[in-house]
């Protein structure tokens, strides 16, 4: 990068997670390949695992997006479920407009939903959703924009720490609400389901889930590059600056404004894509999704990973869904004892999360 | 009393033709028949002015009137049983609870108010007024003519006079109609109003008359329906404060975010709910376990407030966003508890009886009496707030540990220990929040989610750190959402108040009751 | 206002400031006046409206009432950024560095460069700009420890490096607050030298408690008292106003 | 909080057995696998209120049956997940009990929204899922069995009621509901019910709020008001579970009484009930298709059974429940007239099925995969239950796709 590249006193220890996240690429990678293999085969991956590692994936860009904003710019977002489930939503629209007339009712033009609850025709917001290209620029513009209108009046307002917590919090929770609104027009609480098809191929077959796998595991290692590039570059340093003395960095000439909302937008823009991705992958998208809780589970996923290193959000929003998968079979009762007390400790005795242990014990 | 009553029934039954007797017992068995005999033999019965009536259909309300096998009706009173018609006292074995339907309800009410005109209880006398009222009919215009002239309390009056132009709206003479209409015109009753409303299509001849007296009580109504609105908001904005009265503290005052305030105040619930369970084997206490809930729940959830700053919270100091992640865990791991403990479904609090029902202010603006009790609670924990932190000497500690912390611990203060009061103190008042709340909420496990994000809202739009801020922006918010709503619906006037309430943060990012100066700053 | 600044010089010029706070005035009615090229010390007992005074003029603290012009700018009407940006640097009396970045990187930071996030984004380090850094490191002392970590420096150090960063800035004016608090006399010293060398080049504003360090300066001494000035002169003049004495230097 | 019984749980699950069905058979179970059965209800999170009693339904079920040997001689296992009333878990736990678990039947889902979840994975793996709550209709999957009410088996029998001189002849209709689709729906379906019988438009008013609201004042009185503008008004309340709480308590210190106001409930059952002092309420009105009153053998013994299961003499059993023991008990009939828990072939052999279900009717799988059922008004009465005022005189077939939706005319069909 430049002739400082700090060599840190972890590095070897970096060296490593380097190594390891590339055998973890490669590894899942070989995921959907090992699928095919035929079921009484020991390396066999099974649909289920394929399926739920897609999701773990996008969840992953999400807390990668999360950590720009906070681990490296000090913006602790609690609601940017809100930019995933927007890209989300973004995605299902164009899912929903693509099963054109093979909907219950047969409506050329109107979703399902739309026909029962009695809408003679399509919203304007909706139009233009029926073309990919142009749904995949909301995927990005509308969390986007959000996050630039948002960020611009808090960060123009100096609005910092846990205020900045709340209000994106109330953000999310007045995007909840309104989106829950029937009348809003995006299907109310049951949201989208039942997508048929998506770029011509249907979505449940096994070539579909192996391209949203490997679009997925894409858009993470894209994610991972940029985000990478942009924290080793000088603005990286300027959003750390920010992040431990932003008065101070303002007295330096910069405008902090405007170097937060670059992160944020850009932020909010990759949680979209997340979101994007997430939706066609589960097959329901519905504002259950900007509950604060989502939001939350995110942000801790990163603690738990480690903010502040890129390995950790995504070593977090694996480790963390994970252990929530298997335990919401293992210990139906008993898992939001094991999660909650994770949080607690992961806080109270990990506060560089799973990453420092993995470093620590490297150094 | 019972003897004054006694010898006024029998007065009435001695003043009776034999005739009206036999048709008492004639009416009888319609009782024991489908709904339809039920209500006939109802009406039938609320026309003779039988004394004897009476019994035989509050029984019949209240679901004490029993069939026997041989098809004879007894009224059961505790655990004895007499029969309607000889008084005698008989077995309950083999019999059957006669039920009754809504339609038989109504039926029983006009009845019932017919027969209790006369009574000589005024309350009862008010009841039945409100009764024939409701169930208005032709036929009732000289009974109300004579108990008019016989009564003396001016409420009663009043009700009198209503259903008695009521009845008359009914009567054929147009005479009367005409009277019948200016006197319910002279109300401010949206009673009135609606019996004005239906007599529009039988009586197109006094439609002009009809609609001024309408327009007379909307006129009334209109403030009417102000008041209630403004009662609505302050009523919201009550629950808001309560909500928020324990974060303005442990937020507000120590900077401690804590996700698990909800929690604290659902633990607050639930010990009402124990509180009560325990006060059932005392049948005196039952009414007084809600005053009783109010320290109980105080005190569990400050236990559960310090054992948690002292465990978990104060190795945090200094990582308010490390705090929020922790303190969101300890919540999932209470409700999660509670939910194993006491099971997911609700939990039935009861209301004490003078929390139930409605309450007329002067102008007969009615509110509710749970929620009035409420309001006035919110307020004196308020109050108790406050003196707790400007007059005695933990709030003087508190002052001084969270303003300058090293200059208060080297004048002998512990720390740590009034860090530990403060936020039990805090949590305690969420746990106080807890018992009004089981009044009008579920009391479930996922009690305390609900108000979180509005309670950190109400702190932060009132200015953190003070606790007029807090009562203003509570009382603020719910005024506002309960002015939007009749135009905006529920939904939407919620998202509304968000917006304003974050567009404001925005602008004035230190709130309404903002502290200035460079102490603020740091 | 006879005194024309020299050529590319700006003068920064104070009239009427007040600041309130809750009724309390930090500034009241304070008028100043450095020139291009000047070297000023502003003395003053605590509370007298010293850091106040720096907080009004880069931006931190809007001003109740008055005037402040940098040149003909007018900086009431401009962010902090905006305003290091214009040639205003400023050093903290309790030195602010950042410690998660190292030496060489804090001063990187603060080298004058396109400020936006693109241009960060895409910033590369040129040759000029190590030759310029290493060399502000030689001056500061800090050259051999350029890749630790700002956090691990000691406190003298620290006030070294956020002065180096300051003249990365580049500025116009430098508005320097306690230079020396928690400095060996060597180290004094040799803080008073590098002040006395930056100025006429460019202004500078040095705000401290230590007189002797302010006779070391040795130029024009302003004395604050509750929020405007009391006297203004060299430090014999000042130190000789009876004044002076009974607030500050009598006690 | 566990009320210890006098009656052993064995005792009662063996006299329940007797009291059902077949003879008991000692139970074997030879080398046979176990047949395993999915349980997909929320059991943290929002929905946990009313689903957990579900999942101890279906448990308590599968304990029964293994009293009596099984199916086909071989056990049944349950497996039991947490979905955590988040959607997108409900499709993932789903996936993962047909793939992973290999379950031949599950029970699950009680909102619309987790069942359109799970409904793609379930196609697409060729799963068998019995679903136990009244619904907005408007669906006929293959692989679902739908055992709650469709609109016209609750709703509309409902509204017929309050516009009947039993009801009070209401002429003026409030409805009030949750903001999803199933009061949208059914609400549709009603108001043009409503007008086909004569009932003008500006005589509904049509009011919805957030899941889980708490604060009624402004809505109830408005209903007031709405209520007094001559003509005998009623409400029909689709408000959802959490939510009622609340508004029952409004409506009671309102001082709404059953007498000028009745209302008719789609959503409330015994179990939402047990949080609210009922005094006040007594003469509101539920329409379901069972109700724990009614007195019947086999409500009996279902009452006994699940008391003694639950070890708690006061627990109360409401329609879902039901819906879920006449589901499981069709399921096991079907499985064992097939002769294997192939979906394919249990599928077929449910058309057809009847039970002497708990509601005191015998219902009837038909090939729109939803049952027949009779319709129950029940007024509340002061101890928490239901006083029966009416009931259709057999069981009604269900309309998925309701006549009064336009639309569905031109709706693809198979």
């Amino acid at each position: 990068m430049s002739a400082t590249a700090t060599p840190l006193p972890a590095s070897r220890a970096r060296l490593g997670l380097r190594a390891g996240l590339l055998v973890a690429l490669l590894l899942l990678a070989a995921m959907p390949v090992l699928n095919q293999l035929p079921v009484t085969h020991p390396l066999h991956v099974s649909d289920f695992l394929v399926s739920i590692t897609g999701k773990w994936i996008c969840y992953a860009i999400l807390a990668l997006s999360l950590d720009l904003a906070w681990g490296y710019a000090g913006i602790l977002s609690l609601g940017h479920g809100a930019f995933f489930a927007l890209g989300g939503y973004a995605m299902g629209m164009h899912l929903m407009r693509l099963i054109g007339p093979r909907g219950v009712y047969g409506h050329p033009v109107l979703p399902d939903f739309m026909v029962f609850l009695g809408y003679r025709e399509l919203p304007w917001y909706w139009l233009g959703f029926d073309n990919f290209a142009f749904a995949m620029l909301m995927v990005v513009l509308v969390p986007g924009v959000l996050a630039l209108v948002l960020g611009w009046l808090a960060f123009r307002s100096r609005i910092t720490g846990v205020y900045l917590s709340i209000i994106t919090q109330a953000m999310t929770y007045a995007l909840m609400l309104a989106f829950f609104r029937n009348d809003m027009g995006f299907g109310g609480n049951n949201g989208f389901t039942d997508f048929k098809e998506l770029l011509g191929q249907p979505l449940n077959t096994d070539t579909a889930r192996a391209g949203l796998f490997y679009a997925s595991l894409i858009a993470l290692a894209a994610s991972f590059l940029l985000c990478s590039r942009i924290t080793r570059s000088k603005y990286g340093r300027v959003l750390t600056a920010i992040r431990d003395g932003e008065n101070r960095v303002r007295f330096l000439g910069y405008n902090t404004t405007h170097h937060k909302l670059f992160a944020f937008v850009l932020s909010a823009m990759l949680a979209g894509v997340a979101g994007a991705l997430y939706v066609p992958q589960v097959g329901i998208i519905n504002p259950g999704e900007f509950s604060p809780a989502n939001s939350i589970e995110a942000v801790i996923w990163v603690a738990v990973g480690g903010r502040g290193t890129l390995v950790g959000a995504i070593l977090g929003a694996f480790s963390v869904n994970g252990l929530k998968t298997w335990l919401t079979s293992a210990a139906p009762d008993l898992w939001l004892f094991v999660l909650g007390g994770l949080f607690v400790l992961v806080t109270l005795f990990l506060p560089k999360g799973l990453i420092g242990l993995l470093k620590g014990r490297g150094a | 009393m019972k003897h004054t009553l006694l010898a006024f029934l029998l007065l009435l039954a001695a003043a009776l033709p034999a005739r009206a007797q036999d048709a008492f017992v004639a009416a009888l068995p319609g009782l024991a028949g489908n709904f339809n005999a039920q209500a006939e033999a109802v009406d039938r019965l609320g026309a003779l002015a039988d004394p004897r009536a009476i019994p035989v259909l509050r029984a019949l309300a209240d679901g004490r009137l029993l069939k026997l096998a041989d098809n004879s009706l007894v009224i059961r009173d505790g655990t004895a049983t007499t029969d309607v018609l000889t008084g005698a006292a008989t077995e309950a074995a083999g019999t059957e609870v006669l039920r009754i339907n809504n339609r038989v309800r109504v039926a029983l009410r006009g009845a019932l108010g017919r027969l209790q005109l006369v009574s000589p209880d005024p309350a009862e006398r008010l009841a039945a007024a409100e009764a024939v009222f409701r169930s208005r009919s032709a036929d009732n215009v000289p009974l109300l003519d004579a108990a008019l002239a016989r009564e003396t309390v001016p409420r009663i009056r009043d009700r009198m006079a209503i259903a008695l132009a009521a009845s008359r709206l009914l009567a054929s003479d147009p005479a009367a109609k005409l009277l019948g209409v200016e006197a319910l015109g002279a109300s401010s009753s949206p009673e009135a109003r609606s019996v004005l409303l239906e007599a529009r299509a039988a009586n197109p001849d006094i439609l002009p008359q009809i609609e001024a007296a309408v327009a007379a009580i909307d006129r009334r109504l209109a403030v009417r329906r102000a008041a209630e609105t403004f009662f609505q908001g302050l009523s919201l904005g009550s629950v808001l404060l309560l909500a928020a009265l324990g974060l303005a503290v442990t937020f507000g005052v120590m900077g401690v975010i804590n996700m698990a305030h909800g929690e604290f105040v659902m633990l607050g619930a639930y010990t009402t709910f124990i509180v009560q369970e325990a006060c059932r084997g005392i049948p005196w206490l039952l009414p007084w376990s809600l005053p009783l809930s109010v320290p109980a729940a105080f005190l569990v959830a400050a236990a559960c407030g310090a054992l948690m700053e002292r465990g978990l919270i104060r190795h945090l100091y200094g990582r308010p966003l490390e705090t929020l992640l922790m303190t969101f865990g300890v919540g999932m791991m209470i409700q999660q508890t509670v939910r194993l403990v006491f099971g997911a479904q609700n939990r039935e609090v009861l209301s004490p009886p003078w929390m139930q029902g409605t309450l007329m202010l002067p102008f007969d603006i009615p509110v509710t009496q749970n929620r009035l009790w409420i309001l006035a609670f919110s307020l004196v924990v308020l109050a108790l707030t406050v003196a707790a932190i400007r007059f005695t000497r933990f709030g003087l500690e508190m002052r001084a540990v969270t303003q300058k912390r090293a200059i208060a611990a080297s004048m002998g203060i512990r720390t740590g220990r009034v860090d530990a009061l403060t936020f039990a103190f805090g949590s305690g008042i969420a746990g106080i929040a807890g018992v009004a709340l089981s009044q009008i909420d579920n009391v479930s496990p996922n009690l305390g989610t609900g108000y979180i994000i509005d309670s950190f809202l109400v702190v932060v739009f009132g200015g953190v750190g003070s606790l007029a801020g807090t009562l203003v922006g509570a009382f603020g918010l719910g005024l506002v959402n309960k002015i939007l709503e009749p135009w905006a619906g529920a939904v939407l006037a919620k998202v509304f108040v968000l917006i304003a309430a974050m567009i404001f943060i925005q602008r004035r990012p230190r709130g309404l009751f903002a502290q200035k100066g460079r102490a603020a700053e740091a | 206002m006879s005194n024309k600044p020299p050529k590319g010089g700006r003068r920064l010029y104070l009239d009427g400031v007040s600041v309130v706070f809750d009724g309390f005035r930090a500034l009241n009615n304070l008028s100043l006046i450095v020139e291009p090229g000047e070297l000023r010390s502003v003395i003053g007992p605590n509370g007298a409206g010293k850091t106040t005074m720096m907080d009004v003029i880069t931006g931190k603290t809007r001003p109740t009432a008055g005037t402040i012009n940098f040149g003909e700018v007018d900086l009431t009407r401009l962010d902090e950024a905006a305003i290091a940006n214009l040639g205003i640097g400023r050093k903290f009396q309790k030195p602010t560095v950042f410690d998660a970045l190292t030496v060489f990187e804090n001063m990187e930071l603060a080298l004058k460069a396109p400020r936006g996030p693109l241009a960060c984004l895409r910033w590369a380090l040129t040759g000029e700009a190590k030759t310029r850094i290493d060399s502000t490191l030689e001056e500061t002392g800090l050259l051999d420890r350029a890749q630790d970590l700002a956090g691990i420096l000691s406190h003298g150090q620290r006030q070294w490096l956020e002065i180096g960063m300051l003249l990365m800035q580049d500025p116009e004016l430098l508005l320097v607050d306690e230079p020396v608090a928690g400095m060996t006399d060597a180290e004094t010293e040799q803080t008073a030298s590098l002040l006395v060398r930056i100025a006429g080049k460019r202004s500078v504003v040095v705000v401290e408690h230590d007189l002797e360090f302010v006779r070391a300066l040795g130029r024009r001494v302003t004395v604050l008292h509750e929020g405007s000035v009391l006297s203004e002169g060299s430090i014999d003049h000042v130190q000789n106003d009876q004044r002076v004495i009974e607030v500050y230097l009598g006690r | 909080m566990n009320h210890r019984m006098p009656i052993t749980r064995r005792a009662a699950l063996a006299s329940f057995g007797a009291a059902i069905a077949a003879p008991s058979i000692r139970p074997s179970f030879a080398q046979a696998a176990p047949i395993r059965v999915g349980v997909l209800h929320s059991l943290s999170g929002t929905m946990a209120i009313s689903e957990t009693a579900l999942r101890d339904t279906v448990l308590m079920m599968v304990e029964a049956q293994n009293a009596k040997g099984g199916i086909l001689g071989r056990r049944l296992e349950a497996v039991v997940v947490d979905p955590a009333s988040n959607w997108p878990l409900f499709a993932e736990k789903a996936r993962e009990l047909l793939a992973v678990s290999r379950v031949d039947v599950t029970f699950g889902c009680w909102t619309s929204v987790s069942r359109k979840s799970v409904l793609p994975v379930f196609e697409e793996l060729n799963g068998l899922l019995f679903y136990p709550v009244q619904y907005e209709g408007e669906e006929e999957s293959r692989n679902i069995f739908y055992t709650g009410a469709a609109p016209n088996q609750q709703a509309i029998p409902a509204v017929e009621y309050l516009m009947s001189a039993d009801g009070g002849s209401a002429r003026r209709i409030a409805l009030l509901g949750t903001d999803y689709v199933y009061p949208r729906t059914t609400n549709r379906i009603l108001r043009a019910f409503l007008i086909s019988k004569g009932i003008p438009e500006s005589d509904i008013m049509e009011e919805y709020t957030p899941f889980g609201h708490s604060d009624w004042q402004g809505i109830v009185s408005r209903v007031k008001r709405f209520a007094g503008e001559g003509k005998k008004t009623a409400i029909v309340s689709t408000i959802n579970g959490d939510a009622n709480v609340p508004f029952y308590r409004e409506l009671g210190n309102q001082g709404i009484k059953a007498e000028d106001i009745p209302s008719v409930a789609f959503s409330v059952g015994e179990e939402e009930l047990a949080g609210i002092d009922t005094r006040p309420l007594v003469g509101h009105l539920a329409a379901w298709n069972y109700f724990m009153s009614v007195d019947s053998p086999a409500n009996t013994a279902f009452k006994t059974m699940w008391q003694a299961y639950i070890r708690n003499p006061r627990r109360v059993t409401n329609d879902p429940m039901e819906a879920t023991l006449v589901g499981f008990q069709m399921w096991a009939q079907a499985v064992a007239q097939a002769g294997t828990t192939n979906v394919d072939a249990v599928r077929t052999a449910m058309y057809g099925q009847k039970v002497d279900a708990p509601s005191g009717y015998t219902l009837e799988m038909h090939r729109n995969h939803h049952l027949s059922k009779p319709v129950m008004i029940g007024e509340v009465q002061a101890d928490g239950q239901f006083n029966i005022v009416w009931r259709t005189p057999g069981p009604i077939v269900a309309e998925n796709w309701s006549p009064f939706i336009p639309e569905n005319a031109n709706r693809r069909r198979g």
